[in-house]
C-alpha cells in the first residue's frame, strides 16, 4: 500500500517521463508543479507550467482586484478572459516569494471566470495570465497597492 | 504658452492630488466590499452551530437547553441584550460568559480552566464558535440591553468610568481612540462608542473575522487586544472591566443593527 | 464646589425613598470602579499592573469632563519642568531614520519582550499625517505635512528654527506641558523613545531636506 | 481532522455560480514562531470540483493563497437541485470533501 505522499511522488516522476517523450496528458497535472510554484517570474512559471510562448499582453484577459487592499493578508482577486479555447488561467504576484499563486484547470463546463483570494507581502503587480489550447500565453497585469494598518501594524 | 502648460500641469497635478485622496477612501471601500461576499466567520458559524446542538462535556449533554436570557434554548434575539443579570449566577455576564456558564452548569465543563485557555485554543475556541452562531442569529435586530437590575446599572457606571481609565506607559484611555466621531487610525475609522456610532458600526460588528490573522475575534478578544494596544496589563477572560464595558457600550448602542458577525481588516 | 445643605438632604431623602433598588452614589460608582479595575488585570511579560497606578495628568484626564483650570495648570506645569532639553542643543538627527520610527506603532506591549527604548516606535502615522507619499495615516492628531515649511524654517540659520525646535521637543517628550489632558504620549518623559530617536524624528519634521518640507 | 466548508452553490438562469469557502491555515513556511522557528509550509495544494458528480475543475495552489481560501467560479448548464461537490488535498495529504446541492 502507497501513502498519498508516495503515489504523488511517483505520479510526478511518471509525468516528467511522459513529458521527456512528449506523451504529456491533461491529467498528469494531478501531481502539483513544483517547478511552477518555485519560479521567480511569469515567464518561467508559465514555462514550467508548459506554456511554450511568451507571455502577451491582452486587452482579453481580464484582472480583478481593489486598487487598495487594507491588508494584505486577504486581497480578493480574479481572473477571467472571454476567449474560447482557454486550457489554463494562472494567478501571480509579482512580488510575492512566490510569485505563482493559483493554477486553474478549466473544462468546458465552467466559465473561464475565477476568483479567490491572495496574500500579498507589499504594494505589487498582479498578473492575471490565460493559457490557450493553441499556445498562446495572454495576461493582464494590475497594481495593488497594500496599506499598513493601525496601532502595532 | 510656457506659462500656461505650466499651469494646466499645476491644475493637473491638483486634480491629481484630490483624486488620489477620494481613491483612498473608494479603494478601501472596494476592498471591503469584495470580502463581504464570503465571510470566513460563516465557517466558525456553522461549527458553532454544530457544537451548540452536539452532546459534549463529562455530562454528555448538549447547549440547547441554554438559557442565554431568554429563556432556556431561546438563541434569536439573545445576543442584541446581552450583557445581563442572570439571576442563577447573580452576575452581569456577556455572551461568552453566559455560554461558559451554560458549558458548566449543563455539560459540566470547568469553567476556570476555560477562563485560562489562550483564545483559539482547546474549549475557548469553542467558546469563540459559538458565540459567532449565536450573534449570527441575531443578525439584522437592533441593540437594546436591559437597563432594569440595580446591577445592570451599575455594570454600566463601572463600563463608563474604565472607558475613561487612563492608565500605562503611552497614558491611553478607550476614550483616546473612541471618544470622538469622524476619527480614524491609519487608514481604519474609529467608532465613537460614547454614543450610538451607527448600524453595524463598533460593538454592532463584533464577533468579527479579521482579516489581519486569519482569526475569528469574539469581543472578549477584541478587548483584549484593545487593552494590549493601550499598553495596559492583561485583562482577565470575563473580568469585571471586560463586561462592565460590554454593557456600556451595548447599552450605547441602543437601536443599532446588529451585522455580527462581520469581517475586519 | 459647594452644594447647599438642603439639597444634599434632599438627595439623600430621594435616595432613601428609591428604597433597596437605588443606585450606589458617584463617588462610590467611583470606588467600586476602581476596585473593578484593580482585580481586572494581571502582569503579563512587560505589562505589570504598576501600569494602572495613576499620576495626577492620567487620573484628572480620566472621565468625559476636564479637569478644573487649577488642576489643569499644575499638570502643565509640573510636565515642562519635567523636560530634558537634548545635550549640546542638538535638536536634529536623521529624518530617514525619523520616518521609519514614525511608521513604527510597536513596543510597550505584553508582546513586545523588552522595554528599551530602542525597541520602540514612535506610533506618529497612527494618528497624523506626515509625508504625504504615506496614503495610510490617522486624524487623530493634525497634519505635520509641511510642518518646518509652514513655521518658516526655509534653513537651519533662520530665525524662527530655535524657538520651534525647542517647542517641537517639550511637544514629544511630555506633551502635558502644553495641554493637560493631550491625547499624545509623553515620549521622553515615560522613556518611550530615546533622545537620538526623538531628534530623528524631530529631523522629520524640521529639516528642510526632509520630504514633510518639500 | 479538517472542519467542514461552506460550498453556495446558486442557480440563475443554465449557469450556477459556487462560492466556497476552507477551514484551512495556508500557512506559508516563510513564518517563524516567537522562539524564532520557521513555522513549516502547510497549504492547500489541489482542488478539484465536480458537478453531478463529473469533474469540471482542477485548481492548484500555492502557499500565497490566503488562510481560509475562498474560491468562486460559475458552473454552465447548471439547475437547482444539481449536486456540486469540492475536494481539497493539502500538503501533507489531508484531505476533505463536502457535498452542497444547488438552490
Amino acid at each position: 500500500m502507497h501513502t498519498r505522499r508516495e503515489m504523488l511522488a511517483r505520479s510526478a516522476k511518471v509525468a516528467g517521463l511522459l513529458a521527456a517523450a512528449g506523451f504529456l496528458p491533461m491529467s498528469a497535472l494531478a501531481a502539483w508543479p513544483q517547478a511552477a510554484f518555485d519560479a521567480k517570474n511569469m515567464a518561467d512559471a508559465v514555462k514550467a507550467l508548459g506554456g511554450t510562448s511568451a507571455p502577451a499582453e491582452s486587452k482579453d484577459v481580464t484582472i480583478t482586484g481593489p486598487d487598495i487592499a487594507e491588508n494584505g493578508a486577504v486581497v480578493p482577486v480574479g481572473v477571467a478572459t472571454t476567449l474560447p479555447g482557454v486550457k489554463r488561467l494562472l494567478l501571480l504576484v509579482e512580488k510575492n516569494p512566490s510569485v505563482l499563486a493559483a493554477v486553474f484547470d478549466v473544462t468546458d463546463s465552467v466559465e473561464a471566470n475565477l476568483n479567490t483570494r491572495v496574500k500579498m507581502g507589499q504594494s505589487s503587480n498582479v498578473f492575471a495570465v490565460a493559457m490557450m489550447n493553441d499556445g498562446k500565453v495572454l495576461y493582464a497585469s494590475k497594481e495593488i497597492k497594500v496599506t499598513l494598518g493601525g496601532c502595532g501594524g | 504658452m510656457r506659462t500656461q502648460t505650466l499651469i494646466g500641469l499645476a491644475v493637473l497635478a491638483l486634480c491629481a492630488g484630490a483624486q488620489a485622496q477620494k481613491s483612498t477612501a473608494d479603494g478601501i471601500a472596494e476592498y471591503r466590499k469584495m470580502l463581504e461576499d464570503g465571510n470566513p466567520a460563516d465557517l466558525f458559524e456553522a461549527k458553532g452551530e454544530a457544537l451548540w446542538k452536539q452532546k459534549r462535556g463529562p455530562k454528555n449533554a448538549s447547549l440547547e437547553q441554554c438559557d442565554l436570557g431568554l429563556g432556556p434554548g431561546v438563541v434569536k434575539g439573545a445576543f442584541v441584550a446581552l450583557p445581563r443579570y442572570f439571576p442563577d449566577t447573580q452576575k452581569v455576564q456577556d455572551l461568552e460568559t453566559r455560554l461558559v456558564s451554560c458549558m458548566v452548569m449543563l455539560q459540566g465543563f470547568d469553567g476556570a480552566e476555560i477562563a485560562k485557555t489562550p483564545f483559539g485554543r482547546g474549549e475557548m475556541a469553542n467558546v469563540t464558535a459559538l458565540a459567532t452562531w449565536v450573534a449570527a442569529e441575531s443578525r439584522g435586530m437592533r441593540f437594546n440591553l436591559p437597563q432594569g437590575n440595580v446591577a445592570e446599572r451599575e455594570s454600566y457606571e463601572i463600563g463608563k468610568r474604565a472607558f475613561y481609565f487612563r492608565g500605562g506607559t503611552h497614558d491611553f484611555s478607550c476614550a483616546s481612540c473612541h471618544g470622538e466621531s469622524g476619527k480614524r487610525i491609519r487608514l481604519q475609522d474609529l467608532p465613537d462608542l460614547t454614543k450610538n456610532p451607527g448600524d453595524g458600526i463598533g460593538f454592532a460588528a463584533w464577533p468579527a473575522y479579521r482579516v489581519s490573522n486569519g482569526q475569528m475575534w469574539s469581543m472578549q478578544l477584541r478587548l483584549n487586544d484593545c487593552f494590549r494596544q493601550q499598553r495596559f496589563p492583561y485583562p482577565g477572560f470575563g473580568s469585571e472591566v471586560t463586561i462592565a464595558l460590554a454593557t456600556y457600550m451595548g447599552v450605547n448602542a441602543k437601536g443599532a443593527e446588529s451585522i455580527a458577525p462581520s469581517i475586519k481588516r | 464646589m459647594k452644594t447647599p445643605h438642603w439639597l444634599v438632604t434632599a438627595l439623600a431623602t430621594a435616595a432613601l425613598l428609591a428604597g433597596c433598588s437605588s443606585m450606589p452614589s458617584s463617588a462610590e460608582l467611583d470606588a467600586k470602579a476602581n476596585q473593578a479595575i484593580k482585580s481586572s488585570f494581571r502582569d503579563q511579560g512587560i505589562a505589570k499592573t504598576d501600569r494602572l497606578n495613576q499620576d495626577l495628568g492620567q487620573s484628572a484626564c480620566s472621565s468625559d469632563k476636564p479637569p478644573s483650570d487649577a488642576v489643569a495648570d499644575k499638570i502643565m506645569a509640573e510636565a515642562l519642568a519635567s523636560v530634558k532639553l537634548p545635550a549640546n542643543g542638538q535638536y536634529l538627527g536623521d529624518w530617514k531614520a525619523g520616518e521609519r520610527l514614525a511608521q513604527d506603532g510597536r513596543g510597550m506591549t505584553w508582546t513586545d519582550a523588552s522595554t528599551d527604548p530602542k525597541a520602540n516606535g514612535g506610533n506618529c502615522y497612527n494618528c497624523h499625517q506626515i509625508d504625504k507619499k504615506e496614503i495610510s495615516y490617522g486624524t487623530i492628531g493634525p497634519s505635520l505635512w509641511n510642518y518646518g515649511k509652514n513655521r518658516g524654517i526655509n534653513d537651519l540659520s533662520s530665525p524662527a528654527f530655535a524657538p520651534i525646535a525647542q517647542y517641537t521637543w517639550v511637544k514629544l517628550w511630555n506633551a502635558k506641558a502644553f495641554a493637560a489632558c493631550s491625547n499624545m504620549p509623553r515620549f521622553g518623559y515615560k522613556g518611550l523613545l530615546n533622545e537620538q530617536q526623538l531628534r530623528d524624528i524631530m529631523a522629520l519634521l524640521l529639516d528642510p531636506k526632509s520630504p514633510v518640507n518639500q | 481532522m479538517a472542519d467542514p466548508m461552506r460550498i453556495r452553490a446558486q442557480a440563475a438562469g443554465d449557469k450556477v455560480t459556487v462560492r466556497v469557502l476552507m477551514s484551512h491555515e495556508m500557512e506559508t513556511g516563510q513564518r517563524k514562531d516567537s522562539a524564532g522557528k520557521v513555522i513549516p509550509a502547510w497549504f492547500i495544494q489541489e482542488v478539484t470540483a465536480t458537478h453531478n458528480g463529473k469533474p469540471v475543475l482542477t485548481a492548484e495552489w500555492g502557499p500565497s493563497v490566503a488562510k481560509n481560501p475562498f474560491l468562486q467560479f460559475v458552473i454552465k448548464g447548471g439547475k437547482a437541485g444539481d449536486k456540486v461537490a469540492i475536494t481539497w488535498v493539502d500538503n501533507k495529504g489531508d484531505k476533505r470533501t463536502d457535498e452542497a446541492t444547488v438552490s
